[in-house]
């Protein structure tokens, strides 16, 4: 029934522009992947040269093994909800979603039931016969992503379906793509900007960067174990804090760095020497101002504070100077420049060499 | 069915009723024989001819004119019919020089239809206002311009002057050159006349324009050779230039009254400008594949007294002396008029000119083009004269 | 008809382009003056096929003396053939060709608009070159061709080329505006599973409904006015159109009835007319880029 | 659905295995990218093949050759175009009557339609009505009726010298002088703005209005709208105008025709160049070097039109 | 400097179809404003009228106490980032940065550093002699983020900015626009669906449905303070629980209700009767797994657990068999299908008549 996805060396060129450097990625049958990366590292060209609406300048393209390079969009089953929408602008909500269905040859009878079933999921029933210019943007992208879910293709590639639709809706929508997986079991490509989206709906989460591959793997893999600083930076929001640090002493079973004039004692053997620069890494989430709650990272200053209601973000600045972001449960009064002491979990913090690669 | 005629002529469609009455005659006399006419007005007739006999897919019997009968025989598109006489073809009773403007190279192509003959309409009504007397057939071009340029002195009507300019109307040019003793254009197809002539043609119209007598350049210009755009059609002038066979039309057109006279005299004694011209012919094609029943039909047409009476003189005056008289008690007094024109021309008619060769046609555009040089003004009578002579000896080099 | 003017005319205007008073009356007279301008020769023209023959031309003025019907009947039984069956001659041409156009050159147009095949620049500059050439001098070999096809003498000449996209004009008009509809909706379509001729004919044609109706305007229209093509190839006066009905109404060297030519001429340009009232109603406003982030 | 699709999927591998051959499959590639292009181009091929391409190379010959439309044509070699380029002085005064004809009427011309499209696009009451006024005029096209009523109007009592009159001016005859003829000619080209400004307008409809709404925001006047929106956006339709007219106008025939009764006079003042050809052609019998004429003319036109393509790059602007 | 903003009764009727049904709001002077609402609520149409593209149905719009209802769009001195971009296809970046400037007839050498600046805020220096065609979905958002920008206009308009960004350079615009407003002072109104956006930025945070405002206010009043039963369901991610419950007892301090079949006792004094039907309100984020942390609010089952890395989704069942979202901090080890104790801090809680009304 599903379909693998393999990418093999696959380059993008504009002209004299490289936008994607050579990728090979696997996607298992009935997968469901996630490619999330900064805006512009390729994610929708790969999308579309999978789709097959881009040309493929370099590499191969197999579906179930099966060399697609050459194969019009059109005659490889693959469903897409474009990130411009590309709604059709002459017919209305209704003939959009039908569209591919009539074209597939279904009669009316049965594409009837497929539409308003879709159009329920979706929440768009009131909308069925207004044309996509009626339309605000969030219902627009609700059309979009139902043009795909109406039909049951070998494949379906998302490009940042949810981006314009309310946080309920988003959780609904999210909850809806992640049963319609179960129920068609067929694989799934799925292009976000959202923490949530990737960590919840991804079997498999592809970080790209600049047309690259930085990591692949389980979403709480990356969280926990991301391969470089770029892939710890990216996953997680807030973003994980970065502190410029050096190695003191490196044992058996534990290694000593001085990261903001502290000297601060990891339980764990590092691979570095000692003297070397490194990168200290750790998540907002792992810091703390309580006392006694695990290794004390140092005094910071509070340079701002935002309370969001079920979560407070503070912004600090270590005695070196360095920014330093906080995250605190609920809502805490913390006043603007005053200090407090910022402890971590020891084994909740990440190293990372010159070169960006984990240690 | 053992044959089918195809017929084309232009015209209009009075003519073609008459024709057409002709052809279910000669159907109802010829069982067998199918008939089918195109027609079309002169402008383009010519141009869908010129296809159908390209493309090989030419009527069997053609309207031709006398401008275009070397060209279309001279090319092999119409068949040598002097075989088919008199058996077949009997012209006995027509006028010998009528059946010689038919022929081109010792071969009859053409059976005149009706004569006509250059004539100038007079436009009586404003003769009268301005109280000038109407010219007479013993006028000369002097006279005439003083007669002109009085009318138009008079100014009874706003915009109105004695005569057309004729210096670029080539029929009033070989009247001209004819009553000097030359011609437009030798049998053997060269220029029959000289820088001098052409340079005083030039010359006296330019006199008559700056006397008044003649209408001005950008006025003249107005008239594209056709009924409607004559200067005597838009009340520019009370004397203008046609053929006789017009007539008819030009008083329709017109509220005043009008008459024919001959084209003036050049000098008191001069005479034999005029000619009686077949004013059209009817062709057989070369390629027709029913020769002899179409050589039939012609003869017929022209022959026979029931189409005689059909056709009256709408194609001009019948060449044929029985058929003219079959026709001549039925005109009324305004279609008398044509007929008695050219049957009183008298010395002033002439020998007819052997048919114009190919490369007439661009002649006739040049001398118009110079005539408007001149009238404009851009180049003087002399040059002009000159520039004619050199540019018709060039096109008829070239053939 | 009127019920479509009309409802044009209530159709409120949109926001961005609505109007002061005083600007929307200057907006207005200039538009009724211009209006004016173009019009004069057509009223000329009218007021000369009610006027007393000798009249038409010794006067500018607009008003006739009197007012005299009799053109019309006379231009319309001049010829022995009724003006009616030249108008349905015409019309049926007309409308033959503004199918045959409307429909090969969009599908020539798709191609060269969107679909990538080898030599499509080659192709596309042969077409225009076709454009190039003045039809005096292929008249005479395409003459031929038909008349060895047996076609000379049936309107098959006039119309058939239409079927086969030899307008090259309407092929480029389209090629340009087919380029403006967005290729995201053809990419759309490609998911959807259709094929390139499903994309033309659902996605293409229906959003480059301007042009199209553009194309049907010139097509009728032209070939409407269109004389050259049928004096050659229409020999037999039944098979006569509008303008070659026209045209053999006026002969030049015999008299001619200028009241009547003129009272054909306005009928002649009263179906054109609607036609174009019709048609141009398609010339709405364009959608192709709603639905559209960009 | 996805059976469906599947079986095709592997009715092409059964398909490719059972040929295996390498140049099969790379026909069968060959043939999928080029075969839905050449179907739809279908029926202008045929047209092209069937009827076009052979009377255009019949021509092509036949300006080689003395070609008089009556007898077989005989081959003169290069003679006609020898002759065009050396010994013709008609030539070269109908190439400039028509490049001033065309140089004067296509700017005016697209100028007027556009600037009408756009008074005409939105917002007017009545606007069919007006549109179909300002039509009119082309709809009359080249029928007789044109020559007349521009004598009405351009002759020495025409309307245009009665309105002259007004401010003590007596104008000549225009339309017959040969100083001022063409310009009537260009004026007739001008007020048959029709349809340009019908493309125009189809342009127009094609902009997208949340153009016009972003411009407005960043504070533009209709004026700049118009010069920094409108136009840009137009440019394809723009180009597509000026390149037909262009070639319309290098080919214009029926207003010259008509209106100088297919003399071309006075003076050969209006002697378009395809009248002049016409007048070859059928008038004198020259179908081979009318023939030649005519691909001279081609010459030229594609030259122009070759160079509007090659800077048409530079601003046309394509939204593909 | 600042402008204020006031609508009064204003309207939007597309033919039949009211979607503005009446909106009274004022934004002071250089205030940052922030609507949410859910998709199709209304947002850009608001946006649109006060912008001048729409135009109003009913009602008046004025700034800085002048009615605006009939002023061109480019008379308003207004800025705005299209839902849909918008930009222009045919300029470069650049081009679409400057266009604005160049029309209110600053010079070349004014421009390009204005330009330049604002692109590196963007981060899109290198696309500035890109055409928008040749863009990413995020690069063409932050080029119309761009445009509005690089002038200085009486009234910003945002509508849903930063959907198409990655978290990080989401944060960094968030940053740069709030910047941005301290600097200019200018009156701001943004439209987002993006939680964090919304409390962090906003003075004023504007929630409306259906074309109605629910309610007005600074982000922590509505976060803790919801008017209404939609507001509450709105502010917030993940959503607020919302449980049947039945008032039980109402003391003078006090109240009992009865949530989950048990009695629960809160302590201030409710607006209801004894035996009146209510909604209980509770966050997932006011939710507790530990014992001893709050009231006791039932033993639920575990549907589905989320992990996010940084926090723990568990998606539960009451007895009642009501649906109960709890979100826990960090990665959590609950199965699937086991029960757990759910208890909740009384003063976090919410309390909602029939009407939906906060009681
Ligand atoms: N031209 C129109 N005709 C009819 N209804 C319209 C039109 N434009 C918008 N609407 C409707 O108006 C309502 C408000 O639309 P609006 O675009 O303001 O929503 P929004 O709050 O911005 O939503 P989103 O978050 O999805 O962008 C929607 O329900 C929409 O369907
Ligand atoms: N037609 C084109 N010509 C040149 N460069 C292009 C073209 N289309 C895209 N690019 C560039 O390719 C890169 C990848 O674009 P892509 O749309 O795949 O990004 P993305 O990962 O989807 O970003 P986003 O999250 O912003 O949508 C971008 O830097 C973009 O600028
Ligand atoms: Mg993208
Ligand atoms: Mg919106």
């Amino acid at each position: 029934m599903a379909t693998s996805v393999v990418l093999q060396k696959v380059e993008k060129r504009y002209g004299a522009l490289d936008v994607i450097h050579g990728i090979d990625l696997k996607i298992d049958p009935g997968e469901f992947a996630v490619f999330v990366g900064p805006s512009g590292c390729g994610k929708s060209t790969l999308l579309r040269m999978i789709a097959g609406l881009e040309e493929i300048t370099g590499g191969a393209l197999l579906l179930d093994n099966e060399r697609m390079n050459e194969v019009a969009p059109a005659k490889r089953g693959i469903a897409m909800v474009f990130q411009s929408y590309a709604l059709y602008p002459h017919m209305s909500v209704y003939k959009n979603l039908a569209f591919g269905l009539e074209t597939a040859g279904y009669k009316k009878t049965e594409i009837q039931p497929k539409v308003k079933r879709a159009a329920e999921i979706l929440q768009i029933e009131k909308l069925l016969e207004r044309k996509p210019k009626a339309l605000s943007g969030g219902q627009r992208q609700r059309v979009a992503i139902g043009r795909a879910i109406v039909r049951e293709p070998r494949i379906f590639l998302f490009d940042e379906p949810l981006s314009n639709l309310d946080a309920e809706l988003r959780v609904q929508m999210r909850v809806e793509i992640s049963r319609l997986h179960r129920s068609l079991g067929n694989t799934m490509i799925y292009v976000t900007h959202d923490q949530v989206e990737a960590m919840t709906m991804a079997d498999k989460i592809v970080v790209l960067n600049s047309g690259r591959i930085e990591q692949v793997g389980a979403p709480l893999d990356l969280y926990n174990n991301p391969a470089n600083r770029f892939v710890a930076g990216f996953i997680g929001s807030p973003k994980m804090n970065f502190l410029q640090a050096r190695v003191e002493q490196v044992g058996e079973a534990e290694t000593t760095i001085n990261v903001c004039g502290n000297a601060v004692r990891l339980p764990r053997r590092l691979k570095a020497e000692a003297g070397q620069t490194i990168t200290f890494g750790i998540r907002p989430e792992h810091l703390s101002v309580l006392e006694n709650n695990g290794i004390t990272l140092a005094t910071v200053n509070i340079d701002l504070v935002e309370n969001l209601g079920g979560a407070t973000m503070l912004y600090a600045k270590t005695p070196d100077a360095q920014q330093l972001t906080i995250a605190l449960d609920g809502q805490q009064k913390v006043e603007r420049g005053t200090n407090v002491k910022a402890s971590f979990d020891p084994t909740r913090c990440h190293v990372f060499d010159a070169s960006g690669t984990a240690i | 069915e053992d044959a089918r005629l195809r017929l084309i002529w232009w015209g209009s469609q009075p003519r073609a009723d008459r024709t057409n009455k002709v052809s279910d005659l000669y159907k109802s006399k010829n069982p067998g024989v199918s008939i089918t006419g195109e027609f079309l007005g002169w402008g383009d007739y010519w141009p869908r001819l010129a296809t159908q006999v390209a493309g090989k897919n030419a009527p069997d019997v053609i309207q031709m004119d006398y401008r275009y009968i070397v060209e279309y025989a001279g090319r092999g598109a119409l068949a040598p019919l002097e075989s088919y006489m008199p058996a077949k073809l009997n012209l006995d009773d027509f006028d010998k020089a009528q059946i010689e403007g038919g022929s081109v190279n010792g071969h009859l192509y053409g059976v005149s239809l009706g004569a006509n003959s250059a004539a100038t309409v007079l436009n009586t009504t404003a003769f009268q206002e301005a109280g000038i007397e109407l010219p007479t057939q013993a006028t000369t071009w002097e006279e005439f311009g003083k007669m002109a340029a009085e009318l138009t002195k008079a100014g009874k009507r706003k915009g109105m002057f004695g005569m057309a300019d004729g210096s670029g109307a080539e029929p009033l040019f070989e009247n001209y050159l004819r009553q000097r003793g030359k011609a437009l254009y030798t049998a053997d197809g060269k220029i029959a006349f000289g820088v001098e002539e052409a340079s005083e043609w030039f010359d006296m119209w330019n006199k008559f324009r700056e006397s008044g007598a003649c209408v001005p350049a950008d006025i003249q210009a107005l008239d594209k050779n056709d009924i409607e755009t004559n200067t005597v059609s838009l009340g520019k002038s009370a004397a203008g230039y046609a053929h006789s066979n017009q007539f008819v039309a030009y008083q329709q057109m017109n509220k005043d009254k009008l008459a024919l006279t001959n084209y003036m005299r050049v000098a008191k004694d001069s005479k034999g400008g005029h000619y009686r011209k077949p004013s059209m012919f009817f062709s057989v094609s070369s390629q027709s594949k029913v020769l002899d029943q179409a050589v039939d039909y012609v003869n017929f047409f022209v022959k026979n007294p029931d189409a005689a009476t059909l056709l009256g003189v709408e194609r001009g005056i019948p060449e044929s002396a029985a058929m003219r008289d079959v026709v001549a008690g039925k005109l009324d007094d305004v279609g008398k008029i044509p007929l008695e024109y050219v049957a009183g021309l008298g010395d002033l008619a002439g020998k007819l000119p052997p048919p114009p060769p190919s490369g007439a046609g661009e002649g006739e555009l040049t001398l118009r083009n110079i005539a408007e040089q001149v009238a404009f003004g851009q180049v003087t009578p002399a040059d002009g004269g000159k520039q004619l002579v050199d540019e018709i000896t060039r096109i008829l080099a070239r053939g | 008809m009127t019920n479509g003017i009309t409802s044009a005319i209530a159709a409120p205007p949109s926001d961005i382009t609505k109007r002061s008073l005083p600007a929307s009356i200057t907006v207005h007279t200039l538009l009724i003056l211009g209006s004016l301008l173009m019009l004069y020769p057509l009223l000329w023209m009218v007021s000369a096929s009610v006027r007393p023959e000798n009249e038409i031309f010794s006067s500018t003025s607009l008003i006739p003396s009197s007012i005299d019907f009799s053109s019309y009947l006379r231009g319309w039984v001049g010829l022995d053939i009724s003006f009616g069956r030249f108008f349905w001659n015409s019309l049926v041409i007309s409308v033959l060709t503004v199918i045959g156009n409307v429909v090969a050159c969009s599908l020539a147009a798709y191609a060269f608009a969107r679909l990538r095949f080898a030599g499509r620049n080659f192709w596309f500059a042969i077409m225009l070159g076709t454009l190039m050439i003045p039809y005096h001098v292929t008249l005479i070999p395409q003459y031929v061709l038909f008349l060895n096809l047996g076609w000379v003498n049936t309107i098959l000449p006039l119309v058939v080329p239409k079927f086969l996209a030899s307008d090259a004009f309407f092929i480029f008009l389209m090629v340009q505006f087919f380029r403006g509809i967005p290729r995201e909706l053809d990419e759309a379509a490609m998911m959807d599973g259709c094929s390139a001729w499903r994309i033309y004919w659902k996605i293409m044609l229906p959003l480059s409904l301007p042009v199209l109706a553009t194309a049907a305007i010139f097509s009728f229209i032209w070939t409407w006015d269109d004389f050259f093509g049928p004096l050659i190839y229409l020999n037999d006066m039944n098979t006569y159109t509008i303008q070659l009905g026209l045209r053999t109404f006026v002969d030049s060297t015999s008299a001619s009835d200028w009241g009547g030519l003129f009272a054909m001429s306005t009928l002649t340009l009263v179906p054109v007319f609607f036609f174009f009232l019709f048609f141009q109603r398609l010339l709405i406003e364009g959608i192709a880029t709603t639905g559209m982030k960009r | 659905m996805t059976n469906a699709m599947r079986t095709t999927a592997s009715g092409a591998v059964a398909v490719e295995h059972y040929h295996g051959a390498v140049a099969d499959s790379r026909f069968r590639r060959l043939w999928n990218a080029n075969a839905p292009g050449y179907l739809f181009l279908l029926p202008w091929l045929l047209g092209f093949f069937g009827l076009t391409l052979g009377p255009a190379l019949i021509s092509l010959y036949l300006s080689f050759t003395d070609f008089d439309m009556l007898q077989s044509p005989g081959w003169v070699g290069a003679a006609n175009y020898v002759r065009i380029a050396t010994a013709d002085p008609k030539f070269a005064s109908a190439m400039s009557v028509t490049l001033t004809y065309v140089v004067l009427s296509v700017p005016f011309k697209l100028a007027f339609a556009l600037l009408v499209a756009m008074a005409l696009n939105k917002g007017v009451r009545g606007l069919p009505v007006y549109r179909a006024i300002f039509y009119l005029p082309s709809l009359l096209g080249g029928s007789v009726a044109i020559a007349v009523l521009w004598r009405q109007l351009f002759a020495r009592d025409g309307l245009v010298n009665a309105a002259l009159a007004n401010f003590g001016i007596e104008g000549p005859s225009w339309i017959s002088h040969p100083s001022y003829s063409i310009y009537t000619l260009v004026a007739l080209s001008v007020w048959q703005f029709g349809s340009p400004m019908i493309i125009f307008l189809a342009g127009l409809r094609q902009i997208p209005t949340d153009m016009y709404e972003a411009a407005s925001l960043d504070g533009a006047s209709k004026f700049r709208q118009f010069y920094k929106i409108t136009l840009p956006l137009l440019t394809p339709v723009i180009f597509f105008n000026a390149v037909v007219q262009t070639i319309d106008a290098f080919k214009a025939f029926t207003p010259a025709f008509i209106i100088s009764g297919g003399t071309g006079g006075p003076i050969n003042s209006t002697l378009f160049y395809t009248l002049y050809l016409y007048q070859e052609a059928f008038g004198n019998f020259r179908m081979g070097y009318a023939s030649a004429l005519a691909w001279v003319l081609v010459l030229i036109i594609a030259v122009f039109t070759a160079f509007s393509f090659l800077t048409s790059r530079y601003w046309v602007h394509y939204d593909d």
